[in-house]
């Protein structure tokens, strides 16, 4: 450290900090969260340097996403991050970041906003750290994230296919069919994209279509109908 | 309309009167020769005051509503003219002729004794400094920045002069003094521009202060005082700026004395009397700027008016009260209040120790200093 | 100094950063050679970092020698002496310039807010306002910063002249002013706070006005903002050049129309003979893009080229139209619905994905958006596709408002006493954009029970299905109001059909079982002889077909559109009561400025009986009450029997409204206040007195009578709370009658019903 | 009368003036500049762009109009078949 300070009061700034820490981290294993948060922040106001000031901005992101506030979770994550970039515990910074968004997840049908935020941020932290301890689980989440991903495309493609919009249902399907090939939604994806180029009198791309079908779907429900 | 701005303007602060003075100062008293309460709309806004003229034989003046009058010089009114808009600098009588312009840009010339329009003429914007006669022209400054020189007889425009306005002015433009074939004038931008009178080539231009401060109104440093002639020197004074002397010919700076200052100062026996706007009185040799007296009895009062009176400095405040000064020491010598309703504009010095003032709801006084 | 291979890196001087963070963000590498470019580029980069109040790089032997002083941490910030805006507001402008606790402390930023609060300071009048800092240094590098402020006073405008104008009064442009003199409406309006902002934009607005009635060559030549010393007062002086009066002598339209040229020769609103009008010129040019716009021609415009003739005074206009290329949608993208289903918001749009861009569409679905009440904002934007010229992206993020309450609660109503009532309402419930509502409310009048349902979307095209099942026993006795109490038990099936785009058209089928019990110690003709006719208990049968035409901009606060319906319905057999009702409503709400609007109402209605017997009176109509005719009491209004109002065949009611926001919670979206006159009929039944008892006769005539006229006027507010719509109004009956039942002050909470 | 549906229009507006435009040898970017590019994105088959066009009005039925352009192995287009026909000349 600086120089330029007396030995022994750097000391008893650290021991002091570890006081403090320790009060917010008992609070924060109590579960009461909203004292753990307080606590870590003052600590940060009074003793911003050391390594309880690092741990205490973590557990700080860490309490705002067990207490549900996703959006203050993400942004102290991201604090974190911006500071200190090749800290060793950087990888679970990210890691906070991406399930708070994931948090933030309604289902298919709702705002795809943090779909799409939670499924960039675990995708590089599964790019830059492969074998961090964080990455399996971020990479069960994205499959997840594609699922849903998949399913409100198909329900976007078949609301316009029932309204007779066909290249619209067939332009989602077709998104589904490319972009989320995980998802289960691409079979029946497979099977509107059939029924809208049959619809557009596209002979030649539906029969296309319904052979990747059969293809990749031999017994499944819509092979059958396909007749 | 007049009465829904002030029932409903915030109005103005209420202005501070004068402390009471102890008995054995009191050197000077006050005696009322007469007093009118005169036609018209005198609900007078203290930034849109008139200014009195006093000739041998009339006093002019004009009211809140474009009403110009003239009055026998006992106060009986004479004749009055309907202008078509306030006229916020007051009329000027040169000649037997009363000039006036209004705040719709029109500049009038009527006939002192009967008060018959000779002609007008429309100047393109509001006037903002009140109207100087001299080499048979009329010289005035607009509002918008420009500087007019109009031939007596018609108003025709001989020549115009104008510098670039800073974005904020004050309310108040600086007056005009010609001496021989030069002009003197001060502008908003706090510089101090001598002019040839008879085509408006500028001869020399000096700076009374520099805009200072980091917001606009700190930044305003507007001649608002009109210039004063000391021998080869002209005194000029710059608001939120300097008091400062230069040489007639070059335009050479003297002196420089921060100070800031709306009213113009006068000159008397050898000493250059200055009333600053926070309130405060000093006393400077005009040679050097050097002060020799300071009077802070008056800080925080607004003061509407400074006169030179029968060798007695006369103040008048918005809280309607004459102070006279000693100007050897600086003391007060006197004081009276006239009128609660305030004193809107600079008292007047009409010869024979009698002075006039105007109250702010249009009753004219004629004072005179008499025994304690 | 001269280039060389680095050794090692040190790094000196870091407490709160890790030499990790330095290493990271610093371009050179041990092994590499460093030259004074490299060098400077370092100390670039550390500096953009913001974690450093200085960086300085040396050499010693092989090594390079870092040195940093890091930017002290901000322990704390306070704001003293700021009136004009709310804490928040500055802790949020604070944060959003970076200056926030136990971020790091830069002395540029903080210059940058004084500077920042100082304009807008200015802005706002306050040319007197003096911003003074403080930075405390505490140990371990950290700051306390505390800003003082005095505010002064605000800088009112005295007087706006205007200086030059001939063709029109000064009264008249002062108008066009958003700044002037102190007026009735300053405390609301501060239309005297001068502001700069406000100052040009009133010019502009001279300009435009003069612009518009033809001074082509009309000019501001100067404007000055005069103070005066005091610093409490300003003076603005205009002076403006007329110029001469223009006319258009010949306008023509070239250029690629893609449309037939007598459509768009339609939509110009400017022709010879008139007077040059700059808004016009404007309008023809919207309205010609606009519907190019309706053509994929999203970025078609038209450019009017005037040939000006300054010795006739004329000018002629060629408007040259360009369409630019026809552009499609390829997706639209809808986000922020974090209550309603994706398919909820999809459904109401006219624009299609893959299809041919359509401004109209656009406009439209976003008014059908607001029209459902879900959303308190609907914002559009397009968004070009990369790759693609011709094809645009439509990103639609919606701001939901609670469109449920539930509410269990006790309320005060003059009319009905004390209310308990409790209701799950839920608009858009589950998000599927089904309303659901359940309500119980029990009173001083009696009780209520009513269950709803209804899929605004039954079908794809936008067949709505609904039904509701409800009972009422009310009890009108005990308010002395009418001796009888009435139990309805019933319920109703409501189909929608659209017809046009804004049409829509309800078809009804209804029944409900009626039971009256008279209050035998105080007989009344008219109810006895319906007991006589109906007895007591009765089964109605109701067919019903409402038409409805809707372009309001939302059903709670609409402030633009028209609302009309024609609604009629019929009691049928198997039911045992016969009549027929028809009801006109008409309310039209035109915006006057951006918190100001008004609103017309008018309500026609009739019933008549097709069985000989007469209408029930509990089918008549009635006015009186919050909702109708305030400041009389429910039902007061109309023919009285021995005291007792007994309703009408024949209503009218006729209101004018003038709305805006509470003073002081202007930007909050649940209160309304609204100015309000209206007058009402009921009338069609006439007592008739003869000798003993009164008994009543009906006239068929269809136009009211002046002696029926009940007129009130008065001041309404409306909160949409928590526990559902408050209604308070503060009413004066103009043209009271002896015997009418009045009551200036009333309000009610949660649905009357 | 009939309940009101919604106006559904779909895909591309191909016109016989632009489609006179067009002839084979051209590459892909020449086509995209006069025609525009396909709204129905097929990337199984990009050799193949479709310009299919449909509108369903409020009331009565659906029109249908395909145009579809073959493009070679080195993207210059070959075939040009649908129901859209280039009438040379003629004032779109």
């Amino acid at each position: 450290c600086a120089s330029d300070k007396p030995k022994d009061h750097l000391l008893d700034s650290h021991a002091a900090a570890a006081v403090m820490y320790q009060k917010g981290k008992s609070a924060q294993d109590r579960g009461d969260y909203g004292t753990a948060v307080r606590d870590y922040q003052d600590l940060e106001a009074m003793y911003p340097y050391g390594p309880y000031a690092e741990q205490a901005q973590l557990n700080t992101a860490y309490s705002y996403y067990q207490q549900g506030e996703s959006k203050a979770a993400a942004a102290a994550a991201e604090r974190f991050i911006k500071l200190h970039p090749v800290n060793p515990h950087v990888d679970y910074a990210w890691y906070l970041k991406g399930i708070s968004q994931y948090q933030e997840i309604e289902g298919a049908n709702w705002n795809p906003v943090p779909l799409h935020q939670a499924f960039d941020t675990f995708e590089t932290l599964v790019k830059r750290w492969p074998k961090s301890a964080y990455a399996a689980d971020a990479r069960l989440r994205m499959e997840k994230i594609i699922d849903l991903l998949g399913k409100r495309n198909l329900d976007i493609c078949k609301f316009y296919y029932v309204r007779d919009a066909y290249v619209a249902s067939a332009n989602r399907c077709q998104e589904v069919v490319t972009k989320y090939q995980l998802s289960p939604a691409r079979e029946e994806a497979l099977y509107y994209l059939y029924l809208s180029y049959k619809r557009l009198d596209l002979a030649k791309q539906a029969q296309n279509t319904a052979a990747i079908l059969r293809y990749n779907y031999p017994q499944g429900k819509y092979t059958k109908k396909l007749g | 309309c007049g009465v829904w701005n002030w029932a409903f303007g915030p109005s103005a602060p209420a202005p501070k009167p004068m402390t009471a003075m102890h008995q054995e100062q009191v050197t000077v008293g006050f005696a009322t020769d007469w007093q009118a309460r005169l036609y018209g709309n005198w609900r007078l806004d203290p930034y849109n005051a008139t200014q009195i003229r006093v000739t041998d034989h009339a006093i002019y003046l004009s009211d809140d509503a474009g009403d110009l009058l003239a009055l026998s010089r006992s106060g009986r009114l004479r004749w009055v003219y309907r202008l078509n808009g306030k006229s916020p600098c007051g009329p000027t009588v040169a000649d037997g002729v009363v000039y006036v312009g209004t705040d719709r840009g029109t500049l009038y010339a009527v006939s002192a004794a009967q008060g018959k329009k000779l002609w007008d003429v429309q100047l393109g914007a509001e006037p903002s400094s009140p109207i100087t006669v001299a080499n048979q022209r009329l010289f005035l400054q607009l509002s918008n920045g420009h500087l007019l020189a109009l031939d007596a007889q018609n108003g025709s425009v001989d020549w115009t002069f104008s510098l670039p306005q800073p974005s904020l002015l004050l309310r108040r433009s600086s007056g005009i003094v010609v001496s021989g074939q030069t002009l003197y004038t001060g502008f908003a931008d706090g510089k101090l521009l001598a002019l040839n009178a008879d085509d408006g080539a500028e001869l020399w231009r000096a700076t009374i202060a520099i805009p200072h401060g980091n917001n606009e109104l700190a930044r305003m440093v507007d001649v608002a005082a009109t210039p004063v002639l000391d021998g080869n020197r002209v005194i000029a004074a710059a608001y939120q700026g300097n008091v400062a002397a230069f040489s007639k010919d070059s335009g050479e700076q003297d002196w420089a004395r921060p100070m800031s200052t709306l009213l113009t100062p006068i000159l008397h026996d050898g000493k250059l009397f200055a009333a600053g706007s926070d309130g405060q009185i000093y006393a400077m040799d005009p040679a050097s700027g050097t002060v020799e007296w300071r009077n802070t009895r008056f800080k925080g009062q607004s003061l509407s008016g400074m006169t030179l009176c029968d060798g007695k400095l006369l103040l008048s405040n918005y809280a309607g009260q004459v102070i006279t000064i000693d100007p050897q020491t600086g003391h007060r010598t006197g004081q009276e209040t006239v009128s609660s309703s305030g004193i809107q504009t600079a008292p007047v010095c009409v010869g024979k120790n009698r002075f006039l003032v105007l109250s702010g709801v249009g009753t004219l006084y004629q004072l005179q200093f008499a025994k304690p | 100094f001269t280039p060389f291979t680095v050794h090692n890196i040190e790094i000196q001087g870091l407490q709160h950063i890790t030499p990790g963070t330095v290493y990271n963000y610093l371009p050179i590498h041990i092994g590499e050679s460093v030259d004074d470019a490299l060098a400077q580029k370092a100390v670039q980069d550390l500096y953009s970092t913001g974690f450093f109040r200085d960086v300085s790089i040396a050499r010693s032997g092989d090594d390079l020698v870092v040195v940093v002083k890091e930017r002290p941490i901000i322990a704390s910030i306070e704001t003293k002496g700021i009136k004009a805006f709310s804490k928040d507001e500055v802790e949020s402008t604070l944060k959003g310039i970076g200056l926030e606790v136990r971020h790091i402390f830069n002395q540029a930023t903080l210059d940058q807010v004084v500077q920042g609060l100082q304009q807008q300071y200015e802005g706002m009048g306050y040319y007197d306002a003096k911003i003074t800092p403080h930075v405390e240094t505490l140990p371990r590098n950290r700051v306390a910063i505390q800003i003082d402020v005095e505010q002064g006073q605000q800088a009112t405008i005295k007087q706006v002249n205007i200086i030059g104008n001939h063709a029109f009064s000064e009264n008249r442009l002062r108008g066009l002013f958003s700044i002037g003199a102190p007026d009735a409406f300053s405390f609301f309006s501060k239309n005297d706070r001068y502001s700069q902002e406000k100052f040009s934009k009133s010019l502009e607005k001279l300009n435009n006005f003069y612009l518009d009635h033809g001074y082509l060559n009309f000019a501001i030549e100067s404007s000055q903002v005069q103070i005066t010393p005091n610093r409490r007062f300003v003076y603005l002086t205009v002076n403006v050049h007329e110029g001469d009066v223009y006319h258009i002598s010949k306008v023509d339209l070239t250029g690629d129309l893609i449309l037939p040229r007598s459509k768009l020769e339609k939509l110009i609103e400017i022709h010879p003979g008139e007077r040059f009008s700059k808004a016009n010129i404007l309008a023809t040019n919207k309205a010609i893009a606009d519907e190019l716009g309706n053509y994929g021609y999203a970025f078609a415009n038209t450019t009017p080229v005037p040939t000006v003739d300054p010795k006739t005074h004329e000018v002629a206009l060629n408007f040259q139209v360009d369409p630019g290329h026809r552009v499609y949608i390829r997706r639209i993208d809808i986000s922020n619905n974090n209550r309603s289903m994706d398919y909820v918001v999809r459904r109401q749009f006219r624009q299609m994905e893959g299809s041919l861009y359509n401004r109209s569409l656009i406009d439209r679905s976003k008014l059908r958006l607001e029209q459902t009440g879900f959303y308190q904002n609907v914002t559009t934007k397009t968004v070009p596709v990369p790759g693609h010229p011709d094809q645009l992206d439509l990103d639609v993020a919606v701001d939901e408002r609670p469109t449920g309450s539930f509410s269990v609660g006790v309320g005060y109503s003059n009319a009905q006493g004390f209310l308990f009532n409790g209701s799950i309402t839920q608009k858009n419930f589950m998000g599927t954009g089904n309303a659901l509502s359940f309500s119980a409310n029990v009173g001083g009048l009696g009780s209520a029970f009513n269950l709803s349902y209804t899929n605004p979307y039954f079908t794809p095209d936008g067949i709505s299905l609904g039904f509701n099942v409800f009972r009422n026993d009310t009890n009108l006795s005990t308010l002395a109001v009418a001796p009888y109490q009435e139990v309805d038990l019933g319920g109703a099936v409501t189909l929608g059909i659209p017809v046009l785009e804004y049409v829509y058209d309800y078809m009804s089928l209804g029944f409900t079982h009626t039971n009256i019990t008279l209050d035998t110690s105080n007989p009344i003709p008219l109810y006895q002889n319906y007991i006589d006719n109906y007895g007591n208990s009765t089964n109605s049968f109701t067919l019903g077909n409402q038409l409805e035409y809707n372009t309001t901009n939302s059903p709670i606060f609409p402030t633009k559109g028209l609302y009309t319906s024609l609604d009629l319905k019929a009691a049928v057999p198997p039911g045992n009561l016969r009549w027929y009702k028809a009801e006109v409503k008409a309310n039209y709400y035109h915006p006057f400025t951006s918190w100001l609007s008004g609103g017309l109402g008018m309500r026609y209605g009739f019933i008549n009986s097709f069985s000989g017997k007469p209408v029930p009176f509990f089918n008549n109509f009635y006015l009186g009450g919050p909702l109708t005719l305030p400041g009389y009491q429910t039902y007061a209004v109309g023919p009285q029997i021995d005291g007792y109002p007994v309703g009408g065949t024949r209503e009218l009611l006729l209101d004018a409204n003038l709305y805006f926001p509470l003073p002081g919670l202007e930007d909050n979206k649940n209160f309304r206040l609204n100015a309000f006159v209206a007058s009402g009929w009921v009338y069609g039944v006439n007592a008739v007195n003869d000798g003993s008892t009164t008994n009543y006769a009906y006239s068929n005539s269809y136009f009211p009578s002046l002696g029926e006229m009940r007129t009130t006027a008065g001041i309404g507010l409306l909160w949409i709370s928590p526990l559902g719509p408050l209604r308070l109004s503060v009413a004066i009956p103009l043209d009271k009658k002896p015997g009418d039942l009045t009551q200036p002050l009333q309000f009610t909470v949660g649905n009357a019903f | 009368c009939s309940i009101y549906r919604v106006n559904v229009q779909q895909g591309n507006v191909v016109s016989q003036k632009e489609l006179a435009q067009i002839h084979k040898g051209m590459d892909k970017a020449e086509v995209s500049a006069v025609l525009g590019a396909p709204l129905l994105q097929d990337p199984w088959s990009s050799d193949e762009w479709v310009y299919s066009y449909s509108d369903k009005p409020a009331y009565g039925s659906t029109t249908v109009r395909n145009v579809i352009l073959h493009f070679s192995r080195d993207g210059s287009l070959q075939s040009i078949s649908g129901d859209v026909k280039a009438l040379a000349g003629e004032k779109g």
